[in-house]
């Protein structure tokens, strides 16, 4: 059986797009997101365990997870 | 000729700018003056800019449209942008502290900038009082109504149970007003 | 140009966005579902057509990014008929609301099972009648109120899954605007069905429906489907008690039955047969 | 005579109130911006009253149940904007063909199709005569004020019992959403029309004859005890259906007379400085309101201009406008349309008078000073 | 000047006979088993008022000596919504034929059903659009002809029993031109049945099914249905190669659920109350 | 050029057989008399050529799925009669709006309402016009003739294609059933035109931009590779809603002025003896052949009569009507209903002639006779 | 138990509303039915045994059974 | 000015009588003529009258419908007495011998009494070929078609194996004028 690495994944958010519902804040596993000022703001991106969950609820695809790029291209 | 004064409330959805509307035009009908609301709104409102719009007099009002408003209440940056156009030159510009004009707009119109929103979510802890707080600004510097007027026309169209916080959102926007006013204070 | 996850990008006409809904509206959650469908099951893009009637619900079309058609209240399915039979190649998903689809649309939904034609319908479910305002609609459950339904409804509610599968359609499931996962499942299942598929897909308006009925805002109404959905599949195994206020999500039929556009096809091909037997 | 209560009211709730102090009591529709409050309000007030309010599944059975109901014996109504309007033609049809009062009120919003929701215009006023088929009578009425939209209700449904046929109050989004301070005449300041029933047992009651010296045949409700039939077909004076031709044109033509012969009493209309008017604008609705005040500017300016308003657009009151077109030489038809009701002025004005039109259909309301810019080009 | 027998005369407007229905035609059986239900009840014929839309069967207001109302093409339910609503006391039967109820009336009938509006139907289904020719109907059988379907249907039929009972109708059966006692006999129970009922009475169209199809005269239809219409009791009873090719008549369905227009009345007494008491 | 086939055809049926040469490969529909016949022929004929017919569950859907198989690139038509050309309005403004082509037949029957269902009327031709909510742009044909309608049915698909609109063919039930000696013409005979596609591949196709020189926007068809959007809302260039002003007034123009500004194009018309008439008969569809017969008993007689016949009824042929009255001083409008192509005839006219009119609703043609003795009523 | 006497009853027809379809003749029990020149004819009047068959089953109401009018009143 | 000839055909509804129109109208078309056919028809006339009309001209036909029938064939005694005011004076009067008119119709029409119905039923066995038995007298009486175009259109429309039975039908009504023509017979 092949184990597939997680891989590590960066959590974004398009403040624009965020119309500051509070869903992705309140089915955020490990409680790292908030509202501020009517935004999405992400508190503790080092605890993001890129789950995904926030970018499947969220109904402004205001947040979601993008691959690292990779760093020989960067 | 009739003495007839045009409003113009702007901000966005949920400002409850509609209900500010009727309870100006009905203050004014209490002390039996002439007026209408109108509005504007549309799916693309949703989230957007919304305004509503007042006219007072004493004599008949014939077209039902703000055409060059005497006065302009801004809450947001993207509904003074929008409406601002639509002020006539020296009119009353109200707006909340929040947003940012250039440096014309303080020779074009009467720029009166007062913390509207803080007050209502700070002063007030409900930010869905800021339209009555605007009204008693807007009332403060037109006298387009009297003080009882208002009140009344408040009392009759808010949710019951919030008559005293709505007597004070009334309260704390008469003194934004007063502060300006009395720059010793 | 292009901004948001490569989903976004690759299969919605991003500058568009944001979109008009209300912040919270479950609407995009189950849109963004449908795209995550389209995207697993590969499909051609340029022969994806997705068609919508009138309401919050029916603005999708306009975001997403495939041969869309936006037309009137109550008719997407009609308009759909005509693309499909006339162009069998696309595949013809129809988005619609509660009452774009049950309530002027009804017969058209009826008559789409009834033929089995090969359309994949979700129905973005929010029990009310959202662009108007928040009238009561045929989804509006029973005593629930609307701005036309003020003393509460006194008309029971469609089941959708049950009126669809009554009518013929021959593949019916449903799950909500929290249960994302199933959602997409569901959706891809419909779509690679060959016949008429109906997705119930509960949405949430928190402006008119959560705020009419004392729901609470989007959190408490995703909340709610999070609790009270069961999954038909343990229909059987709990208990009446557990089962009390529930409703239930999974896939209701499925079924292989000849489908309206290959059997027409099918007359074609034999007049076609005949014409050079005759020659 | 009481006192009036005055209020601020939007034009959509007055319809409501209208309806109401003239006896509506039984209202189906189906929601569409911007007329939904009107069933709102009728939702919410009807069964106050012991009234009847139901929403249908389609405008289509809301035309349906409107002329259910008024059959059944309640003043009955419905409200709509343009793609319900357009759904509800053939029933429209229907109740005029089989002589069913009822009202309809067209809230107009700006199309074709969909086009914008909610934006205000006047475009259904030519479908409102043309929009289903055959040949059949028209009556509409277009408010210009709230107070308006109040009254006119009232007398939609005194000329929907009256003759018998459908009534339309074709009124524009500027008026339906205006919120407008009114004073709410009292009961005793208005008249109210029942539709005449046969007398009680009449053992001679034929249900589609009319009595001598009446306009329309008297109609029994369901119920009140006469088993009588109601078509869609051409029918006789028993209501059944026949298809020799003296009795289809016999039918065809009372359909139509009993409007146009009564053209008098049904058109109404508004004149502001026509007197010595050397223009005058026709128009109706909120677009009346922007003309009404362009005259007085221009009279300000020393132009002399005046405002012809309809009240009733259909039947159309061409007797008063050609008159109009005898002393005056150029009239401006202003209108949230490309070019509609100015097509009947056209027809009737004098051979010598000039008709302008000013069409606007950008989802804006007509100003006055546009009306204004226009008045200065004829002028 | 009245002829026929009683029955005939003091149901109908026996001047007006005969009716313009075809020779053996099974719209005439049915339209007398709706008299004699009517008959049996003891009605106040006063307060009887029968709708209809329009089609052959649709003609039989026209006959019939009550309140009758002929109205448009599928439209028969939702007139007679207002009717039922505006005049509770009245004891509303609608009339319709298969196209006039399951075609362009589909929307009418699952909502009158989801109502349950106490609206009693009786479906002429001659599974054929008799009035305008022979064109295949919703309720053609699969694979039949029709002028518009010369190469036979590939639509599935609509199982109009089936359909009302999953839109929400409270009485549902089916009875033929033929078995005339039991068509009565579910016409009488669904009129005093309190709620939405449905009666699918399976007529014969000799001039356009009947010659379509090769199914033969008036009395080859009858003779049709004779044998292969089963009671729904016996359903468990016979072994499948015995209800091969058969089809179903009796009660489907009976309950109890709240009507409609009683629930409106309730709402006018509750806020009359309210108003009381607060005086 | 081949030798034409000679048959003996209905009306109904040269429609059909029209469209097919046009190209027409769907058809939706709802039955309904006295139409049904294009129906049941296309349901025969329509697979055999590969094509699709689809009998929907009402007008309202044959309608919308017409405009289905349009976008999706087929050349579609639907056709009705009164009541389902009512019920088909709504989405008969869509096509408008959207710029889809198809083209709808009314085969007119007697109305209002049901009215007598197997009569022949010309009751729908205001309708025709103003049947949908909104301004909107019109074509309508309308044949004479078997073999007219036959022609007409093509030219209604290359007017739908050219101009990117519904087209109506407004044929009376005169006609529609009438079986008459007919010579096909050959396919080289007449011009099919087909709707402009983009460019194969054009990265800068905007699906609603209509390109220098041409009238509408070019047209791919859903599954062509442009992911476009169509809407009933205001849109712009790219097909997405707006309800900015500015977009808004000029999608409406452009909708009105493709047909105004081409009218010419659209436009034709037949005329018999009127070079010398005192005066001028104006009829089309079934009348106009009475009225035919009438010019030539008439001119037996010794009386100059002649026939102006619009084969286009909408645009309406105004400016030939108008020149027509400046030697021609009495006009007759002959019509199968209560005065409507009439009222457009009375707006152009030159303001000293006169118009009467003929109307006849009572189910049966008008006759020849009748229109002599109006003839003589009048001269 | 009580024993309904059945009445006698007359088999009554009215040629002008018959259309000849034949279903009386189709099913009546006893067989005294016909048709002759597109009308209904009762062959046997005499067998009838009243069981109303024609009557329920005739399109047109066009056969029926009538009470045989009481003597006294005759 | 050109010949032209127009026939009314009136019976009951399954008569046959559209299609014996239909098939007059392409015997013509056959020959070269110009020829039309309407029909009238309704929901009433499902039991009730039915007619069908062909107009046969050598030039252009303008008004299509009939308005002096020249001929008229009635099958009925309802068609007969409903049409017969729409034959012209001196027009042809085709009549089933079952049909009963007054004595002043012989004045007014040239009539032609023939059993058609008793033929079809008794000498054909096939009451459907009545129309086409008839079709021959009419053409025997006017002229107005060639056989062969006649017989050519007839075997075009009837249906397939019936081609016998409708040739004997024509003789069939060939032979019942002859028999009146030739009264020695
Ligand atoms: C013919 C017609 N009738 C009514 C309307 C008004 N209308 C627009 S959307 C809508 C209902 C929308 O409800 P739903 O389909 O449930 O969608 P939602 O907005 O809730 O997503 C109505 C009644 C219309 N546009 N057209
Ligand atoms: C809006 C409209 N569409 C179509 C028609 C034509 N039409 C009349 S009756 C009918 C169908 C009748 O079929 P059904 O309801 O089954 O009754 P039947 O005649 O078979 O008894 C149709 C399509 C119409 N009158 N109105
Ligand atoms: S779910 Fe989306 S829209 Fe809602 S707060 Fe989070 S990022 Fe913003
Ligand atoms: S109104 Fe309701 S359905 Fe519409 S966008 Fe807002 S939340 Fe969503
Ligand atoms: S056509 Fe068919 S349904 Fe209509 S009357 Fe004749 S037999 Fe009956
Ligand atoms: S069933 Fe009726 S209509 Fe038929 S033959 Fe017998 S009596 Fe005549």
């Amino acid at each position: 059986m092949m184990v597939k690495e997680r891989k590590k994944k960066q959590l974004k958010t398009i403040t624009s797009w965020c119309k500051g519902c509070g869903i992705c804040v309140a089915f955020c596993p490990v409680k790292i997101l908030a509202i501020e000022n009517d935004k999405v703001q992400i508190v503790n991106p080092e605890k993001c365990t890129s789950c995904g969950l926030c970018e499947m609820r969220c109904p402004d695809f205001a947040i979601y997870l993008e691959e690292q790029e990779d760093e020989t291209n960067g | 000729m009739s003495e007839k004064i045009e409003v113009r409330l702007g901000g966005s959805g949920g400002q409850g700018l509609i209900l500010a509307g009727i309870i100006l035009a009905e203050a004014a009908i209490l002390e039996g003056k002439n007026a209408i609301q109108a509005q504007s709104y549309g799916p693309e409102a949703r989230g957007g800019a919304s305004k509503a719009e007042v006219i007072i007099s004493d004599g008949e009002i014939d077209f039902p449209k703000v055409q060059n408003a005497d006065v302009l209440l801004a809450l947001t940056q993207k509904a003074c942008d929008k409406y601002l156009s639509s002020l006539k030159m020296n009119g009353l510009l109200i707006l909340d502290d929040s947003i940012d004009i250039s440096p014309t707009t303080f020779e074009n119109f009467q720029v009166v900038r007062i913390p509207i929103i803080q007050t209502a979510t700070e002063k007030l802890k409900r930010v869905m009082v800021a339209n009555i707080v605007a009204l008693a600004a807007i009332r403060e510097l037109t006298q387009a109504v009297t003080r009882e007027s208002l009140e009344a026309a408040v009392l009759k169209r808010v949710p019951p149970g919030t008559e005293t916080l709505n007597r004070q959102a009334l309260q704390e926007g008469y003194q934004l007003i007063q502060l300006i006013s009395d720059p010793t204070h | 140009m292009s901004q948001g996850s490569q989903l976004i990008q690759d299969n919605f006409r991003s500058h568009r966005l944001p979109h008009i809904w209300c912040p919270g509206c479950g609407h995009g959650v189950i849109m963004r579902g449908v795209a995550q469908a389209i995207e697993n099951l590969k499909l051609d893009k340029t022969k994806v057509c997705v068609v919508s009637g009138i309401g919050c619900s029916s603005r999708a079309t306009g975001y997403m990014n495939f041969n869309t058609l936006h037309t009137t209240h109550g008719r997407a399915l009609a308009f759909a008929t005509g693309v499909k039979l006339a162009r069998p190649e696309l595949e013809v998903i129809v988005i619609t609301g509660d009452g774009d689809c049950t309530a002027i649309g009804g017969n058209h939904l009826i008559h789409s099972a009834r033929r089995n034609i090969d359309i994949t319908t979700i129905v973005f479910n929010n029990k009310i009648y959202g662009m108007t305002g928040g009238q009561s609609s045929p989804a509006t459950p029973y005593h629930e109120k609307g701005t036309t339904a003020p003393y509460g409804t006194i008309d029971p509610d469609f089941d959708i899954c049950k009126l669809s599968t009554g009518a013929g359609a021959t593949y019916v499931a449903r799950s909500t605007a929290y249960h994302v996962p199933q959602l997409i499942k569901y959706i891809q299942t419909g779509i690679a069905h060959k016949g008429f598929a109906m997705i119930e897909a509960v949405s949430g308006c928190p402006t008119y429906y959560g705020r009419k009925n004392k729901k609470g805002n989007a959190v408490d109404l995703m909340n709610y489907y999070k609790e009270n959905a069961i999954d038909i599949k343990m229909a059987d195994k709990l208990p009446p008690e557990k089962k009390e206020d529930k409703f239930f999500i999974g896939e209701f039929t499925r079924e292989e039955k000849p489908e309206y556009v290959s059997e027409y096809q099918k007359i074609i091909d034999n007049l076609q047969k005949e014409l050079t037997d005759h020659e | 005579m009481g006192e009036r209560v005055v209020k601020l009211m939007q034009g959509n709730e007055a319809c409501v109130e209208g309806a109401i102090a003239a006896g509506m009591r039984f209202y189906a529709g189906y929601p569409i911006t911007p007329s939904t409050e009107i069933a709102e309000l009728c939702a919410e007030k009807l069964p106050v009253l012991g009234g009847k309010f139901i929403q249908m599944e389609d405008e289509i059975a809301g035309m349906a149940a409107t002329i259910g109901g008024s059959l059944a014996g309640l003043k009955s109504m419905t409200a709509t904007s343009g793609p319900g309007f357009s759904l509800k033609q053939e029933n429209i049809g229907y109740a005029a063909m089989a002589q069913i009062p009822c009202v309809v009120i067209d809230v107009m919003r700006a199309g074709p199709s969909t086009g914008l929701p909610t934006a205000p215009s006047q475009g259904d006023v030519m479908q409102a005569k043309w929009g289903t088929h055959g040949d059949h009578p028209t009556i509409a009425l277009c408010p210009s004020s709230v107070r308006e939209a109040y009254d006119l209700t009232i007398r939609c449904f005194n000329l929907a019992e009256k003759y018998r046929t459908p009534v339309f109050l074709m009124m524009d989004e500027i008026i339906g959403h205006l919120r407008e301070r009114i004073e709410i005449p009292n009961s005793d300041e208005y008249e109210i029309f029942d539709r005449l029933k046969p007398k009680a047992n009449d053992p001679n009651y034929k249900a589609y004859e009319v009595q001598r010296g009446e306009i329309v045949p008297r109609m029994a409700a369901f119920g009140d005890g006469y088993p009588f039939h109601v078509t869609g077909l051409v029918y006789d004076e028993y209501g059944f259906p026949k298809t020799d031709t003296d009795v289809a044109e016999k039918l065809l033509c009372h359909l139509m007379n009993k409007v146009s012969d009564n053209a008098d009493d049904i058109i109404t209309y508004e004149e502001f400085e026509t007197d010595d008017a050397e223009l005058v604008i026709i128009a109706y609705g909120g677009v009346a309101r922007a003309a009404r005040q362009a005259v007085k500017e221009c009279r300000k300016a020393g132009m002399k201009v005046g405002l012809f308003r309809p009240i009733t657009l259909w039947p159309f009151p061409e007797k008063r406008i050609h008159t109009l077109t005898q002393k005056t030489k150029k009239i401006l038809v202003a209108e949230m349309n490309l070019g509609q009701y100015v097509i009947p002025v056209h027809r009737v004005k004098m051979p010598d008078s000039k008709v302008f039109q000013y069409g606007k259909v950008n989802g804006e309301a007509i100003t006055p000073e546009e009306i204004i810019a226009k008045v200065k080009e004829a002028y």
